[in-house]
């Protein structure tokens, strides 16, 4: 029989006064197997615990109940005695004899007889016990940062210097993101680009950094400190190491006649390009779908012009293999095109563009250099509308959620076109004005204020054109309603931020859950914001929903900041309360028969599956393994397993069953 | 009749199976599974409203695996079980082959997308009696239930028939067989009888193919199928799956939709 | 009225000492706690029990000591099961139910004057202590007397402190050996399956009776090097470890043939298992 | 005779309802000490059978309780238990059982009240019923 | 042994004594589809048209969960009780077919050979056996095969055999069945003139069960086994139907503080049924567990107890739901 310690503590009068302790103790003296039973003032005292300490020395104890507070309170502390005594920490638990008894019941002999089946219960729990130990990880010290917008910038300098490698993955052919399409930003003005270079530059120039742009995720494995990841760095038709980012071949490039995406369309790029002057790294690429030599087999001007021979119009895809140890993804965001709006006209009016077309009209190096000009004729267009809300807030179009930054920068862009067209006029549309951030509410003000936006409570319902016109008719609902009527110029929607297209893909590959927006989700939304469900995967910036700059840069640094404190370890030390599947004598092996179905109810995508191999190296089955450095011990699948396979260490089915078993015996 | 005769004869001369795993005319006018071999044995096969035995559950018979790939005579409910089982990577296509039965006519089918198609546009709903059954029981009130499934569940001598008759029974080591804890008493007595069939049950609940082959089985007319088709008929009413349906398919137990149902959550 | 006396219903046996053998392997030194029961009580080599958790059930072992040394029964187990489970978490001063003796003997009276070769793998061992400490105390009854014993590896083996005993006994030729692998750095004995050992042993089989207990794979392979050598079989004698509810011939579990396990054996010669059908 | 005092037990996972016992207890809100709580990691982790063995164990009522949704410490570990709950529910229903006598509960740890008003309503309800004879003999006549 | 006659209603007399003295009978009754036995609570329940009971009536004498002793602790001491066999009631099987009652003496074999199992002899001796002989059988029917008859009269006290109508022979057949015909002479009419044989189902001999037996004997290794097996789901069904299975097992049931040992029926077509701790399992595979059935009934048991492990009753073919049946499997057997 097992001889276990039940150590009762009066908690001074907090328990003392309501139960009966010795009479708890003297109770527990009776139960098999326990061979000592004290009670005592306070257990969690010096004295106290050297009472444990003494009883686990003199009885030989091979377990320990505590009948005290609440385990959330002194577990850890209990543990520690236990584990100084030289016995496992494991085998020790606590009867919760203050906040579940004695405190919220009447003095009585009831109560002590609560008291009593409580440690009783424990005792048969600790019976069953097992020495357990911290399950140690090995931490590679290498973060994946997916997305080279400012998010995944900001991560990944702070990474870097705190002196641990990035690994910077960027699917466009240059870091910067959105961010580098900005005109300038609120509520400070400044400018976007100004304030953006430098840390691209640094992110170049980071020895810890190692850059991939023009590259996607392939794959990625493995498990928290210990993750193995595929990227494919697509071809960019040249080779990096000779190309000087001379520009030459830019300007010789027959093809010019390509929308660039940079600019939203409203300007043109060749067909080997550098996205935007100030791209990181400065070097072109060839986009193989209009390059006339891919489609129509003949040209190579690039190739004659470019002095040091660097392109490669045979180069293929590339997959590159790193072991990191954790993955930040930043993959941002995208908004809502135009088209979106069959009630603006499905996108085929010209001169209604959305907030990022804007950016870049407004952008003094952008396609107008920045001067106002309206895509459909290069007119300065006199009465501009702005539409906040377009798509988002909008259950009829399925975005229920708020996009968030389009208060602001609808706001913004109001201010600087009055900035630009000081005659002009500007409205705004607006559903409620969400302006909650330093300088923010003072911002929108000022627009109102001293530049003279028309603010209008109320949505478009339509936009028709006449006579060249843009007629925009909605509501002001501040007005009873009353139908307003504004021929424009120029139309800018604040179209929904989403998630970007793919986004769904992307968490399959790194098994983060994903709403239903296909926004990625963080583990807790308000206690463990920037983690995920899977350990080691983290968030920051807009993929987790639409953000600003000040707060993806805000989330980037508190990533960084758990990755770093991740990766201050040279191991990882986890609670061993995880999920364990048996393994029996051959040739069963297990008892797990492979269905599999408990992979799902998963949380955290623990449950791999392992191949069981007989003597001759044969594989005889498949049967379901726990990942101990993914599992967080949850039970789930626990519970789930019809033929009690899995077993979840520190509440096993033997201990949690001989505890009801006990509990009404 | 030979229609199917003639299919199985086919498969086995053409080498598409090794043995046809089938019906025929047994004793005192029950049904016999039948292994059959060769084309001439082929004419034994037969097909009636008396084929209710579940022949999905021979696929993970070691001696039948040894005869080599199968093809299984299959009405409705052996071909969800065969996808049900494929769902659970119990089976892995090309593992067989299924000679599908539906009014009369015999379909052969050797990719799992063939038998989804098939089985989505077979109705699915119960048989008249069982599903009349059922109804009688919820009619009743819980003490009479009570009464019933007390006087029904008693008698069973824990034969195991049902377990074994069962096609998604095919645990290595069933609940029953775990000693530690002891989970379920090991003794045919009425609390063992009592939690063994509930939890039989729960186990089949998102599982159950409704084939009803438990309570054919059951030696003592134990009516234990309308248990398991009372948990799989109400998982489809509240989440929509039905078990062997589609071999990529969420388990109904081990997922959740955020805005299921909770009505009896306080 | 007949008077009937309860079958199932076991001794009440103290554990007086427990002894680690190896890692998840104890021997129980047993007491009863019943006077009169234990004058009645008498067994001879060979023969088993069925031992006893109350709440958690039965468990068959041999009884690993020799009737010579009647004051105790011993028996070793190894954690395997709900019961062996509950065995080990068993302390001194606990009881423990035990029905037995059960099952046949070996014929240490008829073996008088030849020599004895005992062979055993793993856990295999305690069902032959029992046979040797029998022999050892009949020791001028025998001639030679041969122990070959192998384990996995040196930590599996079990009776540390007796095989040493045995190695120091000029009377006693002990040969220990362990599977390849399975050795220490300070390892003296053979390293081997036991198989290959005793074909390179080669003992002779003149006048010898060959004692087999070991894992399946073992005896498989042992028997026919003791066929080799030229024992005889019904020279060869093994004990079988069938699955044992009653121990008494009744719960139709250890059935092999037209035998049980329990009332006919354990003990067989190897003349008889060719005569079995292989269900053990 | 005195009354009727039903025994309860509650399954209840450690990072809500655990916690939300223990405001209850700091709170020092009285309740009727008829409970024994069980502590598990998640709803996840409570085995239905650990249900039916509370029962023939003489458990008048049980409740079962955990994280609200979309608050599980584990995310979804409620989730999977709250279909597992309607299956065996209806299942329970179906057979018989009276299953007023089990009470499922969100308390989430800031709900130290709602814990004593459930233990307390659950055991008024309990007492109502009266000792759950029927499961009781059913499995006292295992005993015979 | 002597020969009455006693009328139907007698009978139920009969019977209504014997339940006033508090004798518990287990007579077959309808329940559902199906006639089985059970304890007699109301005459109106007695069936006698069937042509058998879908159970045996071997739980009277060995039941599905029979206690063998209770066990409690205090600290480091146990305590014992003994199963008290005192107060075990006087019981009545009524209603048996003569193959049940034949059944009883290779159960009895086992139970009671070498080492007596005390419960099962305390309860055969306090059974009284009452059987009808068969008027009618079905095809699964074969008890003239193995050596029993539709009027066989071992291991009865009495058997009652209907001649016309109401009016049966009854033929006392031991001291037990005396004491039957003592508690109520005045039932009993003289013997008739009739003999039974001409109302007695007519069973068809379908095989020799010695020339069973003797090809059993070297049939270990037959293929027969592989190919038969194939249907076989592996349940206790046949097992537990049987009148002459006994396969048992034995559980603790209660905590290690306090509860009871208990038997229970086992079957050896269950996989785990000669599992090993070690995980090796001499019967691994299904046709071997049927292999043992066969062997163990036919072969086996009349070499180890001379007595056949099979009485005919068609029980076993007429549970199975793969339709393994029996007398089909041993002529196929024979036959091959």
């Amino acid at each position: 029989m097992a001889r276990i310690g039940v150590f009762v503590c009066h908690c001074g009068e907090n328990i003392g006064a309501t139960v009966d302790c010795a009479r708890v103790a003297e109770a527990c003296r009776k139960i098999p197997g326990v061979a000592h039973s004290v009670d005592y003032k306070y257990m969690c005292s010096d004295p106290g615990q050297t009472l444990i300490r003494e009883a686990i020395a003199q009885n030989k104890l091979t377990g320990v109940v505590v009948a005290a507070c609440s385990p959330r309170m002194h577990e850890p502390t209990f543990r520690r005695v236990c584990s100084e005594s030289g016995l496992n920490p494991y085998l020790c638990e606590m009867a919760n004899l203050r906040e579940h008894c004695s405190w919220v019941h009447e003095k009585s002999d009831v109560t002590t007889d609560k008291a009593i089946d409580l440690v009783a219960m424990l005792v048969e729990k600790v019976k069953r016990n097992k020495p357990l130990h911290p399950i140690k990880v090995p931490v590679t010290k290498t973060a994946l940062v997916l997305g080279g917008g400012i998010s995944g910038i900001q991560a990944a300098l702070d990474i870097a210097n705190a002196g641990h490698k990035v690994i910077l993955v960027e699917r466009d052919p240059s870091i910067g993101g959105h961010m580098s399409q900005l005109s300038e930003t609120f509520p400070t003005l400044d400018c976007s680009q100004c304030i953006l270079t430098p840390r691209m530059v640094e992110v170049a120039q980071h020895p810890n950094i190692t850059l991939y742009t023009y590259s996607e995720l392939e794959s990625l494995d493995g498990f928290i400190g210990n993750f193995k990841t595929r990227i494919r760095k697509k071809a960019r038709s040249l080779d990096e190491k000779l190309c000087t980012g001379c520009g030459l071949c830019t300007t010789k490039c027959p093809n010019k006649k390509i929308p660039s995406e940079f600019n939203t369309g409203l300007g043109m790029r060749t067909a080997i390009y550098v996205p935007f002057p100030q791209a990181v790294p400065n070097k072109p690429v060839i986009d193989r779908e209009h390059c006339t030599y891919y489609t129509k087999g003949r040209c190579r001007v690039c190739e004659k012009v470019c002095p040091t021979q660097a392109i490669r119009f045979d180069q293929e895809d590339q997959i590159v293999e790193h072991e990191v140890g954790a993955v930040v993804v930043a993959t941002g965001f995208t908004v809502k095109e135009t088209d979106f709006f069959p009630e603006y006209g499905y996108g085929k009016y010209k001169d209604v563009i959305n907030g990022l077309q804007f950016e870049r009209i407004l952008s003094a190096s952008g396609p107008t250099l920045g001067e106002v000009k309206r895509p459909s004729d290069g007119r300065v267009p006199e009465t501009v509308v702005f539409i906040a809300c377009a798509g988002s807030r909008d259950p009829a179009k399925g975005i229920e959620y708020c996009s968030k930054i389009c208060c602001m920068y609808t706001a913004k862009h109001a201010m600087l076109y009055k900035h630009k067209v000081h005659h002009g006029q500007a409205y705004v549309f607006y559903m409620d004005i969400r302006a909650a951030g330093k300088m923010y509410d003072e911002f929108t003000r000022r627009a109102i204020e001293e530049d003279h936006v028309q603010y209008i409570r109320g949505r478009v319902s339509r936009i028709y054109e006449r006579n060249g016109k843009l007629i925009v008719q909605g509501a002001d609902t501040l007005l009873n309603a009353m139908p307003v009527e504004i021929e424009a110029d120029l139309v800018v929607l604040a179209t929904a931020g989403v998630a970007n297209e793919g986004a769904e893909a992307l968490a399959q590959k790194l098994h983060v859950s994903y709403d239903s927006h296909k926004f990625f989700v963080e583990a807790h939304p308000k206690l463990r914001p920037v983690e995920t469900n899977t350990a080691g995967v983290f968030l920051a910036g807009a993929c987790q929903s639409p953000k600003d700059i000040p707060e993806s840069v805000g989330q980037a640094s508190g990533t960084a900041a758990k990755v770093a404190a991740l990766f201050s370890m040279d191991e990882l030390t986890r609670e061993p309360v995880v999920a364990v599947v048996n393994r029996t004598a051959p040739p069963l092996y297990s008892t797990c028969v492979g269905c599999f179905l408990c992979q799902s109810a998963c949380p955290y995508q623990a449950i791999e599956r392992e191949e069981i191999k007989n003597r001759n190296g044969q594989v005889v089955k498949t049967i379901a393994k726990v990942n101990p450095g993914l599992c967080q011990g949850c039970g789930t699948c626990v519970a789930f397993c019809r033929s009690k396979s899995i077993d979840l260490q520190g509440y096993t089915h033997e201990q949690v069953y001989a505890e009801v078993m006990e509990l009404l015996s | 009749m030979e229609a199917l005769q003639k299919s199985a004869r086919e498969a086995l001369e053409n080498h598409k199976a090794k043995v046809i795993i089938g019906y025929s005319e047994g004793s005192g006018g029950r049904m016999r599974p039948i292994f059959v071999q060769s084309p001439a044995e082929a004419e034994k096969l037969t097909w009636n409203d008396r084929c209710t035995q579940n022949l999905a559950v021979y696929i993970a018979k070691p001696e039948v695996q040894k005869l080599g790939k199968p093809a299984l005579v299959a009405p409705l409910p052996v071909l969800r079980a065969v996808l049900q089982l494929a769902s659970e990577n119990q089976i892995k296509e090309g593992d067989l082959l299924v000679l599908a039965l539906s009014d009369g006519r015999v379909t052969e089918l050797s990719q799992f997308s063939e038998m989804e198609e098939f089985v989505a546009k077979t109705p699915t709903h119960l048989a008249s009696k069982d599903q009349e059954a059922i109804e009688r029981l919820e009619k009743m009130t819980p003490q009479e239930r009570w009464q019933y499934w007390q006087s029904e569940l008693t008698r069973c001598f824990k034969c195991y028939a049902c377990r074994a008759a069962c096609p998604m029974c095919y645990c290595s080591r069933c609940t029953v067989e775990c000693n530690q804890p002891q989970w379920i008493p090991v003794p045919a007595h009425p609390l063992g009888n009592w939690e063994w069939h509930l939890m039989r049950a729960m186990h089949l609940a998102g599982r159950c193919v409704s084939c009803g082959a438990c309570g054919d089985a059951c030696p003592l007319d134990i009516p234990i199928h309308l248990l398991t088709m009372k948990v799989e008929a109400d998982i489809h009413r509240e989440f929509g799956s039905q078990a062997g349906m589609k071999v990529q398919s969420e388990h109904a137990l081990s997922s959740f939709k955020v805005q299921d149902k909770e009505n009896f959550i306080i | 009225m007949t008077s009937f006396s309860n079958l199932y219903k076991p001794y009440l046996l103290r554990i007086e000492r427990i002894t680690e053998e190896a890692p998840g392997v104890r021997t129980f030194r047993l007491a009863f706690t019943d006077q009169q029961e234990k004058e009645r009580f008498h067994f001879k080599a060979g023969q088993f029990g069925e031992y006893s958790v109350f709440g958690e059930g039965e468990c068959t072992f041999c009884i690993a000591s020799s009737p010579t040394r009647s004051d105790y029964i011993e028996c070793t187990f190894r954690q395997m099961g709900r019961v062996t489970s509950a065995l080990m978490n068993l302390e001194e001063g606990d009881t423990i139910g035990f029905r037995g003796p059960y099952g046949n003997v070996f014929p240490l009276e008829a073996w008088q004057g030849k020599s004895l070769l005992f062979i055993a793998g793993g856990i295999a061992l305690p069902p032959m202590r029992c046979v040797i400490w029998n022999a050892l105390d009949w020791r001028d009854r025998f001639k030679n007397i041969t122990i070959l014993y192998g384990a996995r590896t040196v930590s599996d083996l079990v009776y540390k402190h007796e095989l040493q005993e045995w190695q120091t006994r000029p009377d006693v030729n002990v040969v220990t050996t362990v599977d390849p692998g399975g050795e220490t750095p300070d390892w003296k004995g053979k390293v081997g399956f036991v198989p290959t050992v005793l074909e390179k042993m080669a003992p002779s089989a003149d006048n010898t009776i060959a004692i087999v207990c070991g894992p399946p794979v073992m005896i498989k392979f042992t028997f026919p090097v003791l066929t080799q050598l030229g024992f005889e079989p019904d020279k060869i004698y093994t004990t079988l470890e069938n699955r044992m509810k009653c121990g008494v011939g009744k719960c139709g579990r250890c059935n092999v043939g037209k035998l049980y396990v329990c009332k006919d054996g354990p003990v067989f010669t190897y003349a008889q298992l060719k005569e079995m059908p292989a269900e053990y | 005779m005195s009354e009727f005092e039903p025994k309860i037990v509650a399954f209840v996972c450690n990072w809500c309802t655990y916690a939300g016992a223990d405001l209850t207890g700091t709170s020092r809100i009285k309740y009727a000490p008829n409970v024994r709580i069980v502590r598990f990691p998640c709803t996840g982790r409570i085995d239905f059978m650990l249900l039916l063995k509370a029962f023939s164990q003489g458990a008048d009522g049980i409740i079962v309780s955990g994280c609200h949704p979309n608050d599980c410490h584990y995310t979804s570990g409620n989730f999977h238990a709250r279909r597992r709950w309607m299956a065996f529910r209806n299942l329970a229903e179906f057979m018989g059982i009276e299953v007023e006598r089990i009470q499922f509960s969100w308390v989430s740890a800031a709900e130290g009240a709602k814990w004593a008003d459930l233990v307390n309503s659950t055991v008024n309800r309990v007492r109502e019923l009266g000792p759950y004879d029927a499961y009781r003999q059913m499995a006292a006549s295992s005993w015979q | 042994m002597q020969k009455r006659s006693i009328r139907r209603a007698q009978i139920n007399v009969l019977l209504e004594k014997l339940l006033s003295l508090h004798q518990v009978i287990y007579a077959p009754q309808k329940l559902g589809n199906q006639v089985d036995f059970a304890p007699l609570r109301d005459l109106q329940d007695l069936t006698l048209d069937h042509i058998q009971t879908v159970r045996s009536a071997k739980a009277a004498l060995f039941p599905p969960v029979e206690e063998l002793l209770r066990y409690q602790r205090a600290g480091v001491e146990t305590e014992l009780q003994d199963r008290d066999l005192t107060n075990l009631a006087e019981q009545v099987l009524f209603g048996t077919r003569p193959c049940d009652a034949a059944a009883i003496a290779p159960l009895s074999a086992v139970f009671t050979t070498d080492d007596q199992d005390a419960i099962f002899a305390r309860r055969l001796e306090r059974t009284t056996v009452i059987s009808v002989s068969c008027e009618r059988s079905d095809g699964d029917c074969f008890c003239t095969s193995v050596g029993v008859g539709p009027g066989d009269s071992r291991g009865s006290d009495l058997l009652l055999t209907r001649l016309q109508d109401d009016e049966y022979l009854a033929e006392i057949l031991t001291a037990k069945g005396e004491a039957l015909l003592q508690l109520a002479p005045e039932l009993f009419g003289p013997e008739p003139a009739e003999s039974k044989e001409a109302h007695l189902a007519k069973v068809q001999k379908r095989f020799d069960w010695e020339a069973l037996h003797d090809k059993l004997a070297g049939a270990f290794d037959h293929p027969f086994w592989l190919r038969t097996a194939l249907a076989c789901l592996g349940c206790g069904a046949c097992a537990y139907v049987c009148p002459v299975c006994s396969c048992f097992d034995i559980q603790d049931e209660g905590s290690q503080k306090k509860g009871r040992r208990l038997r229970s029926w086992d079957s050896c077509g269950l996989a785990l049924f000669t599992l090993h701790a070690s995980g090796h399992n001499p019967r691994s595979i299904q046709s071997q567990r049927w292999r043992q059935r066969m062997m163990h009934k036919f072969s086996y048991m009349p070499d180890q107890l001379q007595q056949l492990g099979c009485v005919g009753c068609g029980r076993c073919s007429r549970a199975c739901p793969a339709d393994m049946n029996l007398i089909e499997q041993v002529e196929n057997f024979l036959f091959a």
